[in-house]
């Protein structure tokens, strides 16, 4: 007998599914292929616990509603793909300077442009890093599974919720629309992060304010009892603009840091049979699933090859991948897109090992035996 | 309306059930009832009846009925 | 690998084939397996899927796409005509009567599937589960029980009767 | 062998499109080029350009220069290339999510400009491209699949908008209406300055399902009975108007166009020299 | 020391504002507050949200919950704000730019949806921050930076504009009649919908210079001088009210307001359990 | 006495004038600091040579615009800055699909967000590259000085009509504001490029098809002789949507390679007093000029350093970058940001020579004595 | 209007001159003539003619004019 | 580096500073030198700039921006406050004579610049005019004839007369 918390699931219903387990509240959206099923289970789920759903008239405007949601206080979520996420990046900016928590999920497809509506892409993993403009902090994490996308969704929440900060989840056509066995963990068993609220008295409250020792500014919420500013504009800790050099390098610098400073928390990764391994595959989201199956088959052919899985796509998991250039000959990328990610492996994997890559942008899922005879080539 | 008007009476009434899709527009809105969807394909059942009125063929969302002939329209 | 089992299958938008790949994958993991299924997209959303994958396995299944099938379904001419080549050598294929199939080193089933629903059922859209029926008489890779409990799970309500008279069609349309 | 408009004016080889069994988009594509037809514009000066959407595939089938842009940016495209090229005659196809959605602020301003633009919506009520969500023009009440419980959102009147927004020519017309909506393409076209057709279309595959509006007959049989002429909807109480579909040539006036004022600046410093 | 308005109202730490001498932004942010002190609102339920602008600098000297977003797309936060927590008041300042160029398509839909939020437009017929170019509010003919040749764009009727798209509440007053922006926005909050208040405002510096409009108590008085009342201007022809301003409650109607609907589909599911 | 063509002019002033030398003839744009004179000089002076100018509704409308425009045939600009830059993306990934030339000019800005307005940064280097979805080619160009301005226009056009790619300027608040003393060429000695035309039959005419040895298609215009379709989705040479997984994999491997086979011709940079430096300093724009002065202050003081500028930015001068860390001991890059440039430039040399960065984003142009500072501290 | 009457005769004219940009709407809308600018600053310059009717205050850009007093409005 | 001229123009929004900069640029470009000017914004380009700044050389300019400088014209006192101790020891400072300067390492020209505007010319706007004839004369940067071309070119048609007056009462004010 199937349990009741054993479900066949689609992608993008555990990534609802996640949110509301995480505490989504709110989601503001506009339909797009392959996400559109995220905004349509949260219209039909949210209202039932209480949250708020609404279909705004672009990915700009919900981009910004989720930032207005989240600044009331409570958790807010937007899907998109490709075309919508560019749209979205001048707000996820504002988001970033602005510390606002949010959770935006990209069904990659098929770009540049509307490109392949309809199919799998791992295009835009440069984009989530560098999408909008000027130096900024975001966090990024790319789930190989249903499960695991739930899973991800809550820490996707947690994270943005912990560090103040937009979180990406580069989610692709396959994981958002394939079905999978999932058992849905308890509800008791599963973290969930909320966000830290001031305590400072109402007159010295300044919102942008950091306690000793930390790095992020707690956070209240419009309509409570604290009343405070927030701008896109450089600001200091009163949150008010502010022009000064000193000002701005330091926002911006802390903004950075309160990520690089965490990186041990946010590091996500899986490895498989590395443990001897003279090749390492790199490989995420979907493709790493046709990379475990390549790895099986390159060792049944006696090929003493791995697979290194980032589930963390950002911040770049750099002494992870270093480690693992010091440990390998030779690392192969496999990324759906023509190398993206694979120009941060080469950064600080080229001194140790021989970084080779394989992609593929035609629209369909990179097969183990592709990826097989790449590891034979090389 | 300029348009059905316009229609002369030699044209002949073509199928090209390649594009059909069945849709049953043509048969609804046919005046003279001289169509009828059999699998999902349109059929005529009754040309002796077809008034060429060309309001099949101004309706139908595929292009697959229509008054032609030689010195078409 | 080689205790998974891949089944495609194909026909024409409209006759309910992702949600028999569902249905399929549901009754697996009723079963106590592990089960993906995965579906082809037309442009965008529109058009409809034109063929639905499930992978059934006792292990982890990684790469979720079906490659060489274990069995293939296909109602349509169109259908078989793409994918008969990716059935495996002595796969099982399951076509309906109104389809022609060349191909010899398989285990054929040539099935009434539409005519059952069309003309024994009277209700055309019940056909996916007429071929569940057949699909589960053919091949053991799902129990009896699970597949029509998961039948009776996803079918809207009201139907249930029909379809149950459906699978039970399917099923008996092989006779061994 | 299809019919001489058909053939003459659509790219045959792309036939069948794409749209579903019923689906009004290929009426009104037709519409449009009879409206062409009867126009005698040469093929070479006409440009179509869409967004994206069930709606905005029209361009691909139509034998004229055409292109299909962005979400939404139509109107914005089709900017740049009239006041490039202000010899084009310059239409623009497009779904009420396309248009109304994403695209409403390009509407408006294009509107405002009084662009020489003439504007066709294939306003089915929905997003038929990305399966059913409710668009800006789905009634109060009904469903999408984004509005499982009803839509709460109250829908625009997309020609009182574009009215208001300076648009000088203004029509509506259903699916059921064919030569209606050429003769307003026609009327549309021959207006120098922005011009907005409404065509009330069915999606039976997403709206007609989702709102249980019956087959695609049915759908059209709606817009049959319920249109009124706004000729003889003048005649009537708000009362009696309620629920039905005005159509017909709504607005019409003359103003400045903008390519043709902007010409008049090229030309003072021609003079000048 | 300042008057008790201000020291409540605004944050005085943060005064003399940066506006320029005699911009009347300044005078419309008191008013503004003014109508938030005859209304008696707790200040922590209010949330004053704006773009980018001259105008939407306002938030930041406006001592409540305030928010100075991207350009366009205060009512965009907005939206999501009051969709979130149903129980702020909340209020837009924005300047012609931000709600009717970039913001055109934020403005037209929270209209449409009647979402309950006080919008109240600085309109200076330019953009003041980035130096003069002429928005879609600037007249046909004037100058600005990027019109140095006279402007060829129509101008958008902000008001009409927003009552075709939806809005339930809209009038018009102008910097020189202070009292009446006051009138306005207290009704403007009271109306349980989208309401929209424009308030024709002078920019010295930039739309003064380029148009020469003289001295900012010239533009004043020409504010003073070519405002009518809607009600006294109802009596009039068009030819009389040819560039006239016409000042006061515009558009007022009941609606079912957007929060409420959507509080009525989780009360639906609360019952069922 | 000061000749007719020695002029001081603004940076924005010497782009609008390179554009027009260049051919420009429609310009669509909205105002943003600090590229906001762009928009005004090019109001004042297309009229006058018979070009276009339109302020759009939004950065989304006028990039669509000037696609729109460069469709009929007219060579087509838009300028913007940070906030505008992100929201043009997604129509920008359209150009690059649809292989419509066009110049886009961002004039940096203190980011992300609203950020610093009116001060000068160079963060948006990956965006140029990064900023829309999926992969995608683009041509990025940054200019040091008031008449490489006006020379970078004119390139800029050039390479975005014969490589039928978006080519984008990236230039800076200081190099867009300052006034300099500017020699302007006359306009025989001018190299402008136009785009190629077809000269197939009308029948057979397929907009997309790549004569042979070729990777760019001639490009017929809208009104001309040729009617054509033009969209956003993968498609084949007929310009038709296609889904296959071939035309998909070739249509952007092309796009990708039509740049990629001509890096030497759209390779440009400068070395200034390298042949015999130990320690090379990488900067562009701006702060190149104080990098510069930085190497003068150096060299005075015995420390071997030079500078290498690039000026084009995109494509990555990967060559020339790993020829440059075979020859130095030290690399440190100078940019108004957090180093962005450093990242491709440690991918490329860090198997030769040590890569330092010295960024800074507080809204000041970083100064000589810093960098000096820093070259000693190396 | 309601607001001018509200204001009580009590009340003080009252300049704050490090807030006032000179631009002169006080001195142009009082209907007294109790203002001037001088200096790019507002003087008041007749204060017996003073009505409050507190137009200055309402009008002033900078809040650099108002009337205030102990029950302060 | 060394036969590099650095000036900073310093003063409140409104006084001219920026035309007064490229004015001393055009008219050292005149003189066949090199010469860049800067200027520095408030937010966004509203609130207008404060200070403008021009480099002069015989060789090519680099750094844009002035350090350390040679000259500095100070017309408000807040401007000389902000600015004084960026002038090099030895530099040449003129202000206005309303405003106080401690500084006693420079050379230092305390002149009624603003006071010949407002009241021996009646043009308040002219100021900038006169600040650039007190520094042709304190300074040999530019020589007068270019500077007065520069001027001259620069001005709004119909203003010549008033601004070359200016100018000349600017020369004047250093007797030297
Ligand atoms: C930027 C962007 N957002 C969303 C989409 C997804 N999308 C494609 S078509 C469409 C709606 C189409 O609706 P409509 O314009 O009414 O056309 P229809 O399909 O109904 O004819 C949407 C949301 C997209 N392609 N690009
Ligand atoms: C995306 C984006 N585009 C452009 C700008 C530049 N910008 C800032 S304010 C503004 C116009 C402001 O005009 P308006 O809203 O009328 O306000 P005003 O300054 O006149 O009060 C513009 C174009 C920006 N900040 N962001
Ligand atoms: S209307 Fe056209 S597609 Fe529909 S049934 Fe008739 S012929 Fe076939
Ligand atoms: S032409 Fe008229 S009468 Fe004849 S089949 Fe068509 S609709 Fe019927
Ligand atoms: S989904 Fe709807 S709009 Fe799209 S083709 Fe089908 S019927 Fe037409
Ligand atoms: S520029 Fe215009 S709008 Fe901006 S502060 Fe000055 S006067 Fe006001
Ligand atoms: S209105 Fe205010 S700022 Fe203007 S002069 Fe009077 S007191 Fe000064
Ligand atoms: S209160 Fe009235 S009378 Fe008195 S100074 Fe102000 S405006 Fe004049
Ligand atoms: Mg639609
Ligand atoms: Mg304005």
């Amino acid at each position: 007998m199937m349990s009741n918390h054993i479900k066949l699931m689609q992608g993008n219903e555990a990534c609802v599914e996640g949110a509301i387990a995480a505490g989504m509240r709110f989601f503001a959206g506009y339909p797009i292929t392959p996400s559109t099923e995220i905004a349509e289970i949260s219209a039909q789920r949210l209202p039932r616990v209480g949250g708020k759903f609404i279909q705004m008239e672009d990915e700009i405007g919900s981009m910004a509603a989720v930032i207005g949601a989240s600044l009331t206080g409570l958790k807010a979520m937007t899907a998109t793909s490709g075309p919508g996420f560019s749209l979205k990046q001048e707000n996820i900016g504002y988001a970033a300077i602005a510390e606002v928590p949010c959770v935006i999920i990209n069904v990659q497809r098929g770009g540049p442009s509307t490109g392949l509506p309809t199919s799998p892409a791992q295009g835009d993993i440069m984009q989530a890093k560098w999408g909008t403009h000027g130096d900024h902090p975001v966090i990024a994490l790319s789930p190989s599974s249903v499960r695991e996308t739930f899973d991800l969704t809550i820490k996707a929440f947690n994270y943005a919720e912990k560090y103040r900060v937009p979180v990406i989840m580069l989610m692709d056509e396959v994981i958002g629309h394939m079905r999978e066995k999932v058992e849905i963990p308890n509800r008791e068993d599963l973290e969930v992060i909320d966000r830290k609220k001031p305590t400072s008295g109402l007159v010295d409250y300044k919102p942008y304010r950091i306690e000793d020792g930390e790095l992020v500014p707690p956070m209240a919420e419009y309509g409570g009892e604290y009343r405070f500013h927030v701008t896109g504009l450089v600001h200091d800790e009163t949150g008010f603009p502010s022009n000064t050099p000193k000002v701005a390098e330091s926002l911006i610098k802390r903004l950075i840091k309160k990520i690089d400073d965490n990186k041990k928390d946010i590091f996500l990764y899986e490895e498989y049979k590395l443990e001897d391994a003279e090749i390492a595959l790199i490989s995420f989201g979907s493709t790493a699933r046709s990379a475990k199956s390549a790895v099986d088959m390159a060792r049944a052919e006696g090929i003493k090859v791995g697979l290194f899985r980032p589930i963390t796509i950002w911040p770049f998991l750099d002494t992870e991948i270093e480690q693992l250039a010091k440990k390998v000959n030779k690392i192969i990328t496999v990324e759906m897109n023509l190398g993206q990610y694979a120009i941060e492996v080469e950064r600080k994997a080229c001194k140790y090992a021989h970084v080779d890559k394989y992609g593929k942008l035609n629209g369909e899922l990179i097969t183990p035996d592709e990826i097989l005879k790449k590891i034979k080539e090389v | 309306m300029a348009t059905s008007l316009k229609i002369k009476n030699e044209k002949k009434l073509i199928v090209k059930s390649e594009w059909c899709k069945g849709c049953g527009i043509c048969a609804a809105f046919c005046p003279k009832n001289v169509l009828s969807i059999e699998n999902e394909i349109v059929k005529i059942v009754d040309i002796d009846a077809c008034i060429k009125c060309g309001q099949c063929e101004m309706r139908c969302p595929d292009y697959a009925i229509y008054l032609g002939g030689k010195d078409d329209e | 690998m080689s205790n998974q089992y891949e089944i495609r299958l194909s026909g024409a938008g409209g006759q309910g084939l992702i949600l028999a790949g569902i249905i399929l994958a549901e009754a697996a993991i009723k079963d106590g397996k592990n089960a993906v299924q995965t579906q082809s997209y037309g442009p965008e959303a529109r058009g409809g899927a034109s063929k639905s994958e499930v992978i059934i396995s006792n292990k982890e299944i990684n790469y979720p796409k079906v490659r060489k099938c274990d069995l293939l379904l296909a109602l349509t001419q169109k259908a078989c005509d793409e994918y008969i080549d990716s059935l495996k050598k002595d796969g099982i294929l399951i076509v309906d009567n109104s389809v022609e199939v060349k191909r010899k080193d398989i285990k054929k089933f040539k099935l009434p599937v539409i005519e059952t629903a069309n003309e024994k059922l009277k209700v055309p859209m019940v056909a996916n589960i007429v071929a569940l029926g057949a699909i589960c008489k053919a091949s053991s890779i799902v129990t009896k029980d699970s597949l029509e409990n998961a039948i009776l799970n996803r079918v809207p309500r009201g139907t249930e009767d029909i379809n149950k008279t459906a699978f039970e069609k399917g099923l008996n349309l092989i006779n061994n | 062998m299809s019919s001489r408009l058909i053939n003459e004016y659509l790219r045959e080889d792309k036939l069948p499109h794409i749209w579903c069994p019923g689906c009004s988009h290929g009426i009104t594509m037709r519409a449009i080029v009879k409206a062409i037809d009867n126009l005698n514009i040469e093929k070479n000066n006409i440009c179509i350009v869409s967004g994206i959407g069930c709606s905005s595939r029209a361009p691909g089938y139509m034998d004229f220069n055409t292109l299909h842009t962005t979400h939404g940016r139509a109107l914005a495209f089709a900017t740049g290339i009239k006041m490039a090229n202000p010899k084009l005659k310059v239409i623009v196809i497009t779904g009420d999510g396309d248009c109304a959605a994403i695209g409403g602020n390009h509407l408006i301003h294009a509107a405002r400009r009084n662009i020489d633009i003439t504007t066709i919506v294939f306003n089915n009520n929905i997003y038929g491209m990305t399966g059913g969500q409710y668009s800006p023009t789905t009634p109060q009440g009904e469903r999408g699949t984004t509005a499982p419980f009803g839509n709460i959102d109250k829908n625009f009147n997309l020609c009182n908008l574009v009215k208001a927004a300076g648009a000088t020519y203004t029509g509506r017309s259903t699916a059921y209406h064919v030569n209606m909506i050429t003769k307003l393409v026609e009327e549309g076209i021959k207006n120098k300055g922005f011009s907005f057709i409404e065509t009330l279309s069915i999606c039976p595959t997403y709206y007609g399902r989702k709102n249980k509006k019956g087959n695609v007959v049915d759908m059209m049989n709606y817009l049959k009975n319920n249109s009124i002429n706004v000729k003889a909807a003048e005649k009537l109480s708000d009362e009696q108007l309620k629920d039905k579909i005005i159509v017909g040539e709504l607005y019409k006036t003359q103003e400045p166009e903008y390519t043709e004022e902007y010409k008049k600046i090229i030309e003072s410093f021609q003079k000048e020299r």
